[in-house]
């Protein structure tokens, strides 16, 4: 890595054109040039803004997803000064609200084949990739089963902080983490986040049955 | 499940000893259309049911514990009871119960496959007729929810 | 050996914690296995008729019905092998055709064909292609039905392809929008499922063509046939990114590059899927 | 009237078993399009099979049938090189038969 790409790696301004160093440039450029001929009729602004990549993204991409030390470490930093917290300060919400949003897999689909409403419930959809609650037989496993997480970790100040940041922007922990940033993306609100926390940890909530 | 297949039980023995239905209802010609409106299990039998229902393990109803989607549920159904007349298919949570009656003339084998719509995980039922008596047998098929679109 | 008993009833409490967790954790693989082994035998119990096979008939009496302005019909068309000759062609696409200077899969070829052979616009060649019954499911169908047995060979080594798998490699790992997803997030692990769906690995051949040699698919969700331009689109969507549009080079990248991984394998298309 | 259907025999001794698969789109009538408006019901009602002069199977359906429906049924006293006739009637009237012989 040369110093000037380290640089621009602290300086958090790389872009996917601007990293690598075995010869993927060529390729990301025209893969870039491809995406914007490609998708060229998603011309709404909200739509554009969906194809264009932050910085953690640029990287993740490039690196497909096994970033170096030094590059995991810049993301990692970016992520941690990302958290945002609830207003009120609750890390642990309503658990009955953070089942809901695990099952919630729809909303946010935008596009001209089968857009959702605007003002459809988007989930955090957690039941697609981890075991929660036993009793729910359709679970995906792309995430660890989370079965008990409450009951097996207690719900300890630290416990419960480190799962809602985790929920948050799950790359504050792991870098390039498959998991979405649920918060630092504004996909989930705080409040929101916190439901979800309580879903996990509460001890009445079904995931510690 | 033991709990609803005993008011099933109970309700087409009622159905039947109230002597509220007449024997092969499942003429082709005509579609009943009193029954595939049905919505409820004990109008349904009202308008299907002669003779005492019993659980038998002489009809099977083959299909998988779990669906992958509703639209379309694989069952096949298969009677070893002598001289089978008929076969329906009941499904309890559907909007009309009443998914389809095949009628079994003689030389034909009493094993038939079809695919159903399930609205919900439910109790589905394999309705045989034979010598005039009421057959059945029950499965519970479960439906899941789907991929990455919930 | 000051209160053994303590320590001892330490180690037993955590050993009974540990085999609880034990017996939990075999408790839900159990659980899992037979759930996995009840949408198996779903699955194969909708094997004995896919209804595809009706839009399969319906693409072989429209490939030899005259149509469009030249009244032409399909039969003179060139998917790879030379004009009319189909079997085998679609497992060895996409690939470049000379003619129109581009990489070109099936349905990107088919729309050639019907606007140079039949003079069909665009519009009319493509029409509906998103929903059921569409001209080009059931033409697409009936030539992926015509490579049954063959196997996927796209190695891409003309610089064209060469260049359209490396664009579709870039993009399968090519990670945006509102969920951070690329491709890669649900199909670079082994064994992976969302919900009870098995999410191919597409980084091995194994994965790759477990999924290629089925496409096009009837998905009794949408009680229609659908291509893998269809598919991989609607993947898109579901990414919560903005559709590209049809026939895209994006589309056609991300085929060369699946295909490629997927070389090898034998075409059983079409197959049915949830 | 409707698309063909796809039929398939398999003869084993005197027992043919038959499977069809139907092209129809049995509507509900609960289903919307992207839109928001309701789909007419639209389903096949009845269905039936004959060998030579004889039913072999009748069925009344709902519109709990999936949709492009798949049928399969065996009866004995078959013979290769015979035909099987496989006709329906849908909700709105529409019909169609189409027969398959015997492998």
């Amino acid at each position: 890595m040369t110093a000037n790409r380290l640089i621009a790696l602290l300086l958090g301004i790389g872009t996917a054109s601007m990293v690598g160093a075995d010869g993927g440039d060529a390729a990301i450029e025209r893969s870039e040039q491809v995406v914007r001929e490609s998708f060229a009729g998603a011309t709404p602004e909200e739509w554009k803004a969906r194809l264009a990549q932050d910085r953690t993204q640029a990287m993740c991409s490039r690196y497909h997803n096994a970033p170096s030390t030094d590059v995991a470490a810049s993301i990692v930093a970016e992520a941690l000064g990302s958290i945002r917290y609830p207003e009120d300060g609750k890390l642990l919400g309503d658990w009955k609200e953070g089942e809901k949003l695990a099952s919630i897999g729809t909303g946010g689909h935008i596009g001209k084949l089968q857009p959702d409403p605007p003002d459809r419930k988007r989930g955090g959809n957690c039941y697609a990739c981890h075991t929660l609650a036993v009793e729910e037989v359709a679970a995906g496993n792309l995430g660890p089963s989370l079965t008990h997480y409450g009951k097996l970790r207690g719900n300890a100040p630290e416990t419960v902080k480190y799962v809602y940041e985790k929920i948050y922007n799950a790359q504050a922990y792991l870098p390039c983490s498959l998991m979405p940033r649920f918060g630092h993306n504004g996909w989930l609100t705080p409040k929101e986040i916190a439901d979800a926390v309580a879903f996990l940890l509460d001890p009445e909530s079904p995931v510690n049955q | 499940m033991q709990h609803r297949r005993r008011d099933f039980l109970k309700l087409l023995s009622l159905m039947a000893a109230a002597g509220l239905l007449p024997a092969g209802a499942a003429r082709a010609e005509e579609w009943n259309k009193a029954a595939f409106g049905s919505k409820k299990l004990d109008e349904l039998m009202k308008l299907l049911g002669a003779g005492a229902p019993q659980q038998s393990d002489l009809v099977a109803l083959i299909g998988p514990e779990i669906a992958e989607n509703g639209a379309v549920v694989p069952l096949e159904v298969e009677s070893k009871l002598l001289d089978t007349e008929s076969i329906a298919i009941l499904i309890e949570k559907n909007p009309n119960i009443l998914a389809g009656i095949f009628t079994i003339p003689s030389g034909t084998l009493p094993d038939i496959q079809t695919r159903v719509k399930m609205a919900e995980t439910c109790n589905v039922y394999a309705l045989a007729t034979a010598g005039g008596k009421r057959y059945f047998a029950v499965k519970e098929i479960k439906v899941t929810l789907g991929g990455c679109g919930g | 050996m000051k209160r053994p008993g303590t320590r001892a009833a330490r180690r037993w409490t955590a050993a009974l914690a540990a085999g609880a967790s034990l017996i939990l954790a075999v408790a839900a693989m159990a659980q899992d296995d037979r759930t996995l082994r009840e949408i198996q035998k779903y699955r194969q119990m909708l094997q004995e008729g896919n209804p595809a096979e009706l839009s399969e008939a319906r693409g072989e009496e429209l490939w030899a019905t005259p149509r469009g302005p030249a009244k032409a019909t399909l039969e003179q068309c060139d998917l790879g092998l030379g004009p009319g000759k189909l079997e085998g062609a679609y497992a060895q696409l996409p690939r470049y055709f000379a003619d129109t200077g581009k990489v070109q899969d099936a349905e990107s070829r088919l729309v050639t064909c019907m606007t140079t052979l039949q003079g069909l616009s665009y519009a009319d060649a493509t029409r509906g292609w998103y929903k059921a019954n569409s001209d080009l499911e059931f033409l697409v169908t009936y030539v992926a039905g015509k490579s049954r047995g063959a196997k996927i060979e796209v190695p891409a080594t003309r610089p064209e392809e060469a260049d359209m798998l490396a664009v579709g490699e870039a993009l399968f790992f090519r990670r945006s929008g509102p969920l951070d997803f690329s491709c890669a997030t649900c199909h670079s692990q082994e064994g992976r499922r969302i919900r009870l769906q098995e999410v191919p690995d597409f980084l091995t051949s194994a994965g790759a063509r477990s999924s290629m040699t089925q496409w096009p698919a009837y998905r009794v969700s949408q009680g229609a046939v659908w291509t893998l331009e269809r598919r991989l689109i609607d993947c898109i969507r579901q990414m919560r990114w903005p559709e590209p549009q049809y026939l895209s080079d994006a589309v056609v990248a991300l085929e060369v590059y699946l295909q490629n991984r997927a070389s090898g394998g034998v075409m059983e298309a079409p197959g049915i899927k949830r | 009237m409707g698309n063909p259907m796809k039929i398939r025999t398999k003869l084993d001794g005197d027992v043919v078993q038959v499977r069809v698969l139907m092209s129809h789109p049995m509507e509900t009538g609960q289903r919307k399009t992207p839109e928001g408006e309701l789909i007419p019901q639209h389903f096949i009602q009845l269905v039936s099979a004959s060998y030579k002069d004889r039913t072999v199977l009748s069925a009344q359906w709902g519109a709990a049938i999936s949709r492009n429906p798949y049928l399969s049924f065996k009866f004995q006293g078959a013979a290769k090189g015979e035909k099987v006739k496989i006709s329906w009637v849908d909700s709105k009237g529409d019909s169609r038969t189409d027969e398959a012989t015997i492998e």
